[in-house]
């Protein structure tokens, strides 16, 4: 696994940072009225979409889920395209057409947010079934909830990736609730990433706001499945900052001062410190990204209110290829 | 009477129906919300009460053995709601979105509707499945779905689109009653809805249509939140001297031939509103069905207006053009009015 | 010409296009049959060939690679097709039986038949699944189902019911061809019907009908293995001096709408025989299509002979009852043949 | 656990015999093609289903599976009822209009045959649901095969069981093979037991051609479960004697001499041994419950074919409850 190099951890800095502006500024356009629909806000959980994406290239797929924002910046889409999506404009992403729950950018290797609990796993094993069947080393990832982890394609997709050795990384992120609902309540196991066993494959719990313990634990399951060694399970514990989606009142927070705890640390204050420690950026080189990451949602709010409305002929278009 | 919310409607549906029969429980995904949180538990609170809060309250009511919060396990949760109404309960269990069938359906397909026939007549399923449907939300194209007319298409399986918080009550407390699978779909946008609701337990037969509004020129056929629609269309065209007859199906399999066909037989003329895709659907049913029993009375073609045949986008503009209006309904059954007109 | 069976030209087909395109692999539940075991491994041999013997050899030749035995998990491997026909591979799985859309149902309906509209058009789905369907082979009501008329009401996705070896293989080449997913659904009581079946590769154009007989007094539509009843119809009518065209509709999604209602204008006549449940079918979606777009030329009402509103039964007298018959057709058409007669 | 009895013993030996016949004799009627359709044989697995259903009564639940005879015979379904179910009879358990892999008797708790892999799992759970808000100590008991063990209703039933503890059994019968695909292929895991921890319940393989092994630790599992203390899985090792369905060439078989010796155990032959051993029953006893397990098999055969067909009416009846 490479090391963090000092350009990737600015990289990552710089998309950590673009996906909270990205989702605070919905959060409050949301509240405004500006958008429609269910909008789910990644925020609190940077670390692990960014944390793992660091590893990958364009030509690796990932599978993601309805909170796909974070997701989708972490894997290089276009913020300015995405905010344009999730207004319903002909410049965003899917014209318009898919909004916030279906994101989606081949180009990118991203292959949808899903509105869909549990249906990125056959999607993610169909991708890395392809790089299997065409000999590439690319892998292919699938973010999933602690939610999903109860659904029947959980099981059915991580056992065939097993038995076919499909280069796969499930990335659980455990952020303790599923809508309103405990995931210590909903999980006979105590964790995710011990039903790993079940499968023959690796699985590991790893603190999801720890920048780095994701990128590391990111690292091997990805080198490995490069490698054509399988699949792994990573359960990485977070934990969002807003409720399950906008407008979600979160009367289910928080049973204890440990859960108190955990939801105030700041996964990237906590990069940032750990940066400027390691000499992998410099405080002026902070100050920038994060100004910068303001300016550019700021710019892609604007892009996507000024950008025109689908044309009507577009209700009709897009169902089939030619 | 007072008005109510649509949602509270259903509501109060469920909680008569819980207070007169024990053995009625509801089962689904956040229908409580918040189980074996220590703060709730402890004031006996609930959390979400669903994703749409209609069954707030009823969980802190009847405790969590009888309002049941499911792990994410639809296929699993909802068989499992087969299999305790077999053995003599009377679940109600509530799946979010009818378009979560995908990862669901054999509970109904395969399982539910065919047990009474391939056990001989020996099984009874008092099922009722509660679940949303319906385009308008800007929930875009997996959330949107109205597949009633896929559930419909199965026998052994009866199927209710209610229009209006009084028929939701009377129909939801019907369908529980029913010692039959009945889904029970619910439009997600009509919720905030409000109209007359009695407090009394009462009940409206399913099977039976309900003519909203009489008429002897063309008579409209719809379901749930298309009734709001036909029946503008059938203001305005009273304007143009067309007296239209409106009749809102609320049971869609089965549907009312009865009352479709006396209209018919009336106004020699049909118009049926669906919103949902436009193949394969209920109003292809009507369409076809009273091609045959009452072509003699036809006094020109049925038109049917649909959704287009694309899944459900999510812009807003495009998603108003998706669902009929009454604009469109007026558009696209030019000719019908038109000869209507010409020979008054 | 050599006669070969409906299945050697569905494997024919598949051997063609595997060969074409090493794009294309198959994957399914004992379709090649027993991979891993050693004796078969070290013999390069297979075992089943899926259930019915239908890919049987192609494992052998092209490899466990492209002829993938899958655990019996279809709704994660029906998945996995879609996500391996997005990312560019050309994928044909095999759902053994259509009923097991119940735990597979949502990868074609709200993940491939909606993707390439929810992401603005930029994804391609080259995805064919092949599928049995069909009553008639003691396969009872969760072994038996005909449930092209689902599939066909869900935008987005090609439906394809072929009725005899010749069109079988064309038209499995045209929808593998596709960029488009294309269920093909294949009845299991025609695996053994034999025809003629030219070696060469050669495509069917998805969307177009057959006209399998001309006639002018009275039109037949129909579709898979309901093709043969109609002739059967056509010939005993013809005996009564009525001229029956046979129009053989082979896909029932996008249906050839020119073709129905060209014969339909000619005729004035139409029987639509449809072996699928009676609702929301595609008879039901003919019948309302013909009476919108060909009214005046209607001498009659339209009638659809299918099975009754109940699921498939075991025994066989019953079974044989449930599928529409010539005798069933000609009875139930009574009104419409009468009509003729007089009129001669 | 109640220890065997003799007269347990005695039932037992009868309903195994009675097994074997039944689907000897069907192996035999259907090569002369006097019954129609999919008929999956039992025969060789008698140890599994009379060892766990030794255990019930009739106001116990069971689910079952396209292999559905055993099971039927096991909870105690009439062996003319069920004769003529396959043949299609109006004497038929289910009027004929079920047939094999449907026949289902509500009155003995039998919910069914099931012609859809895994689709046993929700409807147990459904069953254990019921017996835990009645408050009866009522178990279920799902009857699933290793190659069911990879669908998605194997995962989010048994997980739903644990988190509710639920009064279920999940009992795999691992015979090696669903239809020609091998059991160590299809799964990840080496056996199916060992994926119980990730619901952290109890988890067992078991010698499943063994009555006795069978019966105990079946017995185990429901004794917990009727306790209110959860549900259990338990792998049976065992074996088909005849192919998956009749018709069915099984070129698949054997792999190794270790195979072929396991198939040749008779599980039948070696629990007789073991009750003469024990003294459960004599070999008198023995005898004349084999006679008449012949006899009450021919007569079963006799009772359908002189039975009558359906009324033509029957095809529409049955569809819905008044
Ligand atoms: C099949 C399906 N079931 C239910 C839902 C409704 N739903 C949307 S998100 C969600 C919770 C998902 O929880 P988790 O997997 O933990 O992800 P998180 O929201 O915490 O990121 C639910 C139940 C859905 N969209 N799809
Ligand atoms: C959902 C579903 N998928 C596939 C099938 C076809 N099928 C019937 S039995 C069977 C094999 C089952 O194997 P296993 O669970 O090991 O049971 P066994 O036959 O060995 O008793 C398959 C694939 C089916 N009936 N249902
Ligand atoms: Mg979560
Ligand atoms: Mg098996």
């Amino acid at each position: 696994m490479k090391k963090l190099t000092a350009a990737k951890a600015k990289e990552a800095y710089e998309k950590m940072n673009d996906i909270r502006n990205f989702e605070n500024t919905l959060h409050d356009i949301f509240a405004k009225g500006e958008i429609p629909g269910f909008v789910h806000l990644y925020a609190g959980e940077e670390a692990v979409a960014v944390g793992v994406c660091s590893h990958l290239t364009d030509s690796d797929y990932i599978t993601s889920t309805h909170r796909g924002h974070g997701h989708c910046i972490a894997k290089g889409c276009d913020l300015k395209g995405m905010m344009a999506e999730i207004y319903g404009r002909e410049t965003g992403l899917c014209k318009g057409k898919g909004g916030s729950m279906h994101i989606a950018d081949l180009d990118k290797g991203m292959l949808g947010a899903n509105g869909i609990v549990g249906s990125g796993f056959p999607l993610a094993i169909g991708a890395g079934l392809r790089n299997q069947y065409l000999g590439t080393d690319d892998v292919a990832v699938c973010f999933f909830g602690d939610g999903a982890a109860n659904e029947g394609n959980f099981h059915e997709s991580i056992n065939m990736a097993a038995i076919w050795k499909l280069p796969v990384v499930f990335i659980n992120e455990n952020n303790t609730f599923a809508e309103s609902t405990p995931q210590h309540y909903s999980s006979a196991s105590p964790t995710i990433a011990e039903r790993a066993a079940a499968y023959n494959i690796p699985g590991e719990k790893v603190d999801g706001k720890d920048f780095m313990a994701v990128y590391e634990a990111a690292g091997k399951a990805i080198d490995r499945a490069r490698k054509g060694e399988g699949p792994s399970l990573i359960e990485y514990h977070t934990y969002r900052e807003y409720g399950h989606f906008e407008g979600d009142e979160q009367t289910y927070k928080y049973d204890s001062d440990e859960e108190i705890a955990f939801h105030d640390r700041d996964d990237i204050k906590e990069f940032r410190a750990y940066a400027l420690k390691k000499k992998l950026f410099t405080e002026k080189d902070a100050e920038k990204i994060e100004d910068k990451s303001v300016q550019d949602v700021a710019d892609a709010v604007e892009f996507a209110k000024a950008s025109p409305i689908p044309q009507p002929e577009a209700l009709f278009t897009d169902v089939f290829a030619d | 009477m007072t008005k109510i919310a649509f949602m509270n409607a259903i509501n109060q549906a469920l909680d008569q129906a819980m207070e007169k029969d024990d053995k009625v429980f509801l089962m689904g995904e956040d229908i409580l919300g918040g189980t074996d949180i220590k703060h709730l538990e402890e004031k006996n609170e609930d959390s979400w009460g669903g994703c749409f809060g209609v069954t707030k309250g009823l969980g802190p009511k009847y405790g969590k053995k009888r309002v049941i919060d499911t792990p994410i396990s639809e296929q699993s949760y909802m068989g499992a709601a087969v299999g305790a109404a077999v053995t003599g309960l009377r679940p109600v269990p509530e799946l979010m979105f009818s378009d979560f069938i995908g990862v669901s359906f054999d509970s109904l397909l395969t399982q539910g509707s065919k047990m009474r026939y391939m056990f001989g007549g020996k099984a009874k399923l008092p099922l009722t499945v509660r679940t949303t449907i319906g385009a308008g939300a800007s929930a875009a194209a997996q959330h949107s779905g109205a597949y009633y007319g896929i559930f419909a298409s199965i026998p052994g399986i009866k199927v209710v689109v209610p229009s209006n918080p009084y028929d939701a009550k009377g129909l939801l407390l019907s369908a529980i009653e029913e010692d039959n699978i009945v889904v029970f779909c619910e439009d997600k946008t009509l919720y905030g809805v409000k109209g007359e609701v009695p407090e009394e337990y009462y009940t409206i037969p399913l099977g039976k249509a309900a003519v909203k509004r009489e008429g002897k020129d063309l008579s409209i056929v719809t379901i749930g939140k298309m009734v709001s629609v036909a029946m503008e269309v059938a203001d305005r065209l009273e304007k143009e001297g067309i007296d239209v007859e409106v009749i809102d199906l609320r049971t869609v399999a089965p549907w009312d031939e009865e009352t479709v066909i006396e209209s018919v037989k009336k106004t020699g003329r049909l118009i049926v509103i669906d919103e949902a895709q436009p193949h394969n659907n209920t109003a292809t049913d009507i369409a076809a069905t009273v091609t045959d029993k009452a072509f003699d009375y036809l006094d020109g073609p049925i038109k049917r207006v649909t959704a287009p045949n694309t899944p459900v986008p999510f812009a807003t503009n495009l998603e108003q053009a998706y669902l009929p209006t009454a604009d469109r309904v007026i558009e696209e059954s030019a000719e019908i009015i038109d000869d209507l007109k010409s020979s008054k």
